[in-house]
């Protein structure tokens, strides 16, 4: 899973002629907004009840298709419930995942990653042991696996995901932080007169925080991810709440009949997994002192 | 120093391998629906209960459990499967071939497109060519293989359907192999219209797998092409007559190439725990469908004997990889 | 006395060679240093790479810990005294490093930079005091501004000094701090070091690989090679008559802008 | 009578704009040795870098001439330009630690071109490696043949590159700085040898250095270069004896000399570099009038 996403690391190194412009962080941001209010609004901006079936009105085409009904804006699937309706309701989810699940990952597996790579010694071996472990799991079963274990609902889903995705956010952490530790101006600050939990705070962490702000906007995206497939393997909430997930894997099922049950989620997903990842990189791009 | 390095990775590969090995099993035994509840049929009794749990050895303590799981392991009896009642080695191994193949033809994919868009940025650099195949790059590596996947399913399935995207071969073929290597065989064989069919089948999870992986080997081939090709020893080389393309392979590559080359061996891991949800969307019968059948079904030693073969699979992975780097590189060869 | 050092060794693991198991053996890189630095003094520390000399620097403001043998600052014994009793006297010895690139935290603006160890001593008035220091070292004060990447090579070594004097110290190290530069900026560079000794009344060691820079600022030179000092003579007495093989070997080796000069 | 290297009016300039040489002339015959000195930026490594062409691809020639054994090398096509270079000239770079591949053996790495761009046999190619090691002063040819670059000291390997340079018998040698990564004992010992084979094999050879001291060396001409322009262009021993630009003359006064106290280590006068920005800017305004 996300293999595309675990490789941070080079992301630093990406060719010198990328677009400066701010406009993808405008693009990025504009969508994330718009799902954050349409996420917020859902209850009172939802042309339909989300779990309302009408059998009579099933799999209804989208406004523009011959045959489709007012008030069902992108149709509706197999059970008649309508789709744009579902959507706003499983953004809510898949947005509360991502920023809980991201931050409280980004702060467990960083906060281990810069003791890691700045104290070393025995913290670091078993740190890198536990990271070795980790490697050695397949990242989609493992999420599967302790679902499974845990339960359902939302509360597991962010476990599964900090359980699973923390080794991210320690590995580029601690390696960056390594890196940082052999430069002259934290020999500086130790010839200042700063002490060493003081030096990794004041000095390091400034240094790493483009680096971690990078990674939180990937992990969300990921986050966002990660919740789709445990729906899309029917374990994440109850099962008739609409998720995104749930309600691509229904459209699989039907995607010859109703393809606008599987396109429109599809979509959604495509476009805020992107934001994601490009958010971190367009506020790096925009904010870094050393790029700017 | 090459045994000495070999004979630390393997001691530290076992020391992960007991590590996945435990942490497997307390995740398991912590699991709160009784499996055995779940097997028993309609009106069983306290008596048929205790007689499953001791038939399964869920009376023992925890402890006595691993090692009798941990001593059967070794001798290579994961137990029998609770939904399939067969044994999970058995299982396990017949589908291991599937998913093999589906990830190694994936990788192959990921190698030649990534390695040919790292070689043409890297001779077309500074152009609109390198831009438009960075702005690709960050794209394809910013979606997940799960996306792809659903991608190609409508593009390939339903608008063009040109490709199979449910199954592992067609059910009308006659298969009569003796292994589940049907790729392999298929081609020791001649048949090629099941070789073709199964390519067929295959093409769309795999590129799926593949698309990201792609996207970043270019990405960072492409850099460290860039970066030896302003090293003192290839400027030196442009100078001795040498044409930019022999230049680029023969001076620039071997050197890019050993960076490139542990970053695959990771990301190749990745790709393989991609494949547990990409058969699941494309219907594959391989081991990560499997997989999360156990899951659902709770069937506590297929899932043992499925994450146990995945993390030993990874681990070798790794190791081998370590060890290419080794030989490949005069420095720590020589030390 | 500012400095009383003697038989000082330091040795560092080798991990290239480590056995599995067990410690790595030890490589020795200073090997029994003894010499004295009277205060408001200037003393060179020359050699060529792998002498040890930036490894003596730094063990001298406590950056590395000796393995064995003593420095005493001022009278004090600090070989092997803890972070918490260092700290007040930390202020008193102040260090410029070699590649200002990497001594100045990138995200971090100069102002800060300068600032930040006087807030750590207590010291009150800092933005103050970063911008007389930056004007000390003949920058403008709108530098306090900027970031290190927007500065040129010469700009940010002042910059180091800046954060040196700034704490008001009795002694710097200056570790090869003109090495990178330019001749005309190297020229500058010194110059401001000379005239801020002079007038801060300051001790200083200066550690280089080139005895011509040497020349001008020291009065006392060390000279090392392999750990080992070889020769320790006050400058005029060592470029007039060296005692010591290698001190002469480096001396007739550098190569003066004459073509009269003996070089074969 | 053309000489061996003639550069005439070369101009470089960055792809958006900047100028980085402004028409530069220089010529340098069989035997002799050109030094080009200035400070960083000053250009003079771009000048070596325009005759072997191997700019940074952000830059490029605007206009002017380079011949080298009688032909403009700019009036030929890239691969026709690049097969000339690579017989006739060659190159001893700055740094000794990367200028050899670190994942290949040094007798492959000096007989490679030989065999593979000049068409001589294996042996052969593997007789003049070996004798072009003993003739840089290598003790154990064979063994270092067969050794991996970091397995030899900087000294080492700088040899190693000083003979590969010479390999083909080139009649034109650019060194680009090529002992400023070096300790002075084994500057001293380098500069010794590229002069001693410079002599032997009757090369034009040009020096780039930041080091006046270096120049007075090995030099027999020199051109000293300000912000891509030729200052002063002289004769070695008259040079020193009496620079004629000021500027000249406050970068000789700013290098380092321990044999005279009083000398030494003088800022270039903001006055002088008042006079070279107002040359600059006339010839500016000359070039594009």
């Amino acid at each position: 899973m996300l293999c595309s996403i675990q490789s941070y690391a080079m992301r630093d190194t990406r060719s010198e002629i990328r677009p400066k412009l701010g406009i993808r962080l405008w693009l990025c941001g504009g969508w994330l907004f718009c799902l954050v209010l349409g996420a917020l609004f859902a209850p009172w901006i939802s042309p339909q009840d989300p779990l309302a079936q009408d059998l009579f009105a099933a799999r209804l085409p989208p406004f523009w298709v011959a045959g489709s009904e007012p008030g069902f804006w992108l149709g509706t699937d197999s059970l008649g419930r309508d789709v744009l309706s579902r959507m706003l309701h499983g953004a809510r989810l898949a947005l509360i995942v991502a920023f809980i699940a991201g931050t409280l990952t980004c702060l467990i597996g960083s906060t281990l990653g810069i003791f890691a790579g700045y104290y070393q010694g025995w913290a670091d071996r078993v740190i890198s042991r536990f990271i070795d472990i980790w490697m050695a799991f397949p990242p989609v079963l493992f999420a599967i696996l302790l679902i499974a274990v845990i339960g359902t609902g939302m509360t597991s889903i962010i476990i599964a995901i900090i359980i699973i995705d923390w080794t991210r956010f320690t590995r580029v952490v601690r390696a960056e932080t390594m890196s940082q530790s052999v430069m002259d101006y934290i020999a500086s600050a130790q010839v200042a007169g700063r002490g060493k939990f003081s030096t990794m705070v004041s000095e390091i962490l400034p240094n790493l925080l483009p680096t971690i702000v990078v990674l939180l906007s990937l992990e969300m995206g990921i986050a966002v991810i990660v919740e789709a497939i445990l729906s899309f393997v029917n374990l994440s909430i109850s099962t008739d709440s609409p998720t995104w997930g749930g309600m691509i894997a229904e459209g699989r099922i039907s995607i010859h009949q109703a393809w606008w049950v599987l396109v429109f989620p599809l979509i959604a997903l495509f476009l805020t997994v992107l934001s994601f990842s490009q958010f971190g990189e367009g506020l790096k791009d925009r904010f870094d002192p050393v790029l700017r | 120093m090459l045994s000495r390095i070999l004979f630390t990775r393997l001691l530290s590969t076992a020391v992960t391998l007991m590590g996945v090995a435990v942490i497997v099993f307390v995740i398991i035994r912590v699991v709160p629906g009784n499996p055995i509840a779940m097997m028993l049929p309609p009106g069983a009794t306290d008596a048929d209960i205790e007689r499953l749990k001791a038939f399964y050895g869920f009376d023992k303590s925890i402890l006595e459990q691993f090692i009798v799981w941990l001593a059967n392991v070794l001798q290579g009896d994961f137990g029998n499967s609770i939904s399939l009642r067969q044994p999970v080695s058995s299982l396990v191994l017949g589908r291991l071939p599937a998913t093999l193949e589906l990830s190694i033809f994936a990788l192959l994919m990921a190698v030649l497109i990534g390695g040919g868009l790292a070689l043409i940025g890297t001779r077309s650099r500074g152009t609109a060519t390198e831009a438009a195949i960075d702005v690709t790059n960050g794209m394809a590596l910013s979606i997940p293989d799960f996306l792809w996947g659903l991608f190609f399913i409508l593009m390939f399935g339903v608008l063009l359907p040109i490709f199979h995207i449910s199954g592992r071969i067609s059910p009308s073929l006659n298969l009569d192999f003796s292994t589940n290597f049907y790729l392999v065989e298929s081609l020791l064989r001649l048949r090629f219209d099941i070789f073709m069919d199964l390519i067929g089948h295959m093409f769309m999870p795999a590129l799926a797998l593949a698309i990201p992986l792609a996207a970043i080997i270019a990405q960072l081939l492409k850099q460290s092409l860039k970066e030896s090709m302003n090293l003192d020893y290839v400027t030196l080389a442009r100078t001795k007559g040498y044409s930019e393309y022999q230049v680029i392979i023969k001076e620039a590559l071997p050197n890019a190439v050993l960076p490139t080359l542990t970053l695959v061996g990771v990301q190749f891991t990745f790709l393989i725990g991609g494949t547990v949800i990409i058969e699941r969307l494309f219907s594959y019968e391989g081991l990560g469908n499997m997989a999360i059948d156990a899951v659902i079904n709770r069937d506590l030693p297929l899932i043992q004997g499925i994450v146990i073969l995945f993390a030993a699979l990874f681990t070798v992975i790794n190791l081998v990889v370590d060890m290419m780097y080794v030989v490949l590189n005069p420095k720590l060869r020589h030390a | 006395m500012m400095y009383e050092v003697r038989d000082l060794q330091l040795s560092l693991p080798d991990m290239v060679r480590k056995p599995l198991l067990g410690p790595a053996p030890k490589i020795d890189i200073l090997k029994g240093i003894s010499f004295d630095l009277p205060k408001k003094s200037v003393l060179g520390i020359v050699g060529g790479s792998g002498s040890g000399k930036s490894t003596l620097g730094r063990t001298m403001v406590r950056l590395l810990e000796p393995s064995a043998g003593h420095i005493k600052f001022d009278g004090q014994d600090v070989s092997h005294m803890g972070e918490e009793k260092l700290r007040p006297l930390r202020r008193r010895f102040q260090m410029i490093f070699q590649d200002p690139m990497s001594s100045l935290n990138p995200r971090q603006r100069i102002g800060r930079i300068i600032a930040a160890p006087l807030e750590l001593h207590g010291w009150d008035n800092v933005a103050q005091r970063a911008i007389e220091a930056l004007v000390m070292v003949g920058l403008p004060e709108s530098f306090a501004k900027r970031y290190p990447h927007e500065l040129s090579g010469g700009q940010r070594q002042r910059v180091g000094i800046a954060r040196a004097i700034a704490l008001q110290p009795e002694f710097i190290l200056a570790d090869e701090i003109v090495s990178g530069l330019d001749v005309s900026s190297q020229a500058q560079v010194l110059i401001l070091l000379e005239d801020l000794v002079r007038e801060l009344d300051l001790t200083l060691a200066f550690v280089s690989h080139d005895l011509s820079v040497v020349r001008r600022l020291c009065d006392q030179v060390i000279v090392m090679r392999e750990g080992l000092i070889v020769e320790n003579a006050p400058t005029a007495t060592l470029f007039t008559s060296p005692q010591d093989d290698y001190t002469k070997e480096l001396l007739a080796a550098i190569p003066l802008p004459d073509p009269d000069q003996p070089f074969n | 009578m053309i000489a061996y290297l003639s550069i005439r009016n070369l101009s470089v300039s960055l792809s958006n704009g900047p100028e980085i040489l402004r028409s530069i002339s220089l010529d340098v015959d069989a035997g002799e040795v050109h030094g080009l000195v200035g400070e960083s930026g000053a250009g003079k490594s771009i000048i070596g870098k325009s005759v072997l062409g191997i700019l940074p691809r952000a830059m490029g020639i605007t206009s002017g001439e380079i011949w080298l054994d009688g032909v403009n090398l700019l009036s030929l096509s890239v691969a026709q330009r690049r097969r000339r270079i690579g017989a006739l000239a060659a190159l001893i770079p700055q740094d000794p630690l990367t200028a050899l591949n670190p994942s290949r053996r040094i007798g492959p790495q000096i007989t490679r071109r030989l065999v593979g761009i000049l068409g001589w046999s294996k042996s052969a190619a593997q007789a003049r490696a070996l004798e072009l090691l003993k003739e840089v002063h290598i003790e154990n040819p064979e063994h270092v043949m067969r050794s991996y670059p970091h397995e030899l000291s900087g000294g080492m390997r700088q040899r190693v590159l000083i003979a590969s340079a010479f390999a083909a018998e080139p009649k034109l040698i650019i060194a680009d700085e090529p002992t400023t990564a070096l300790d002075v004992t084994v500057q001293k010992q380098i500069l010794r040898l590229v002069g001693e084979m410079q002599a032997r094999h009757r090369t034009a050879l040009l020096f780039v250095t930041h080091d006046l001291g270096v120049v007075s060396k090995v030099c027999d001409h020199l051109s000293v270069l300000y912000a891509g322009m030729i200052v002063e262009k002289s004769q070695m021993r008259s040079f020193f004896a009496a620079p004629s630009h000021p500027y000249s003359r406050a970068l000789l006064a700013a290098s380092p000399k321990y044999d005279d106290l009083s000398g030494g280590l003088v800022p270039v006068p903001q006055a002088v570099i008042d006079q070279l920005d107002g040359e600059i800017t006339a010839f500016d305004k000359g070039s594009r009038t």
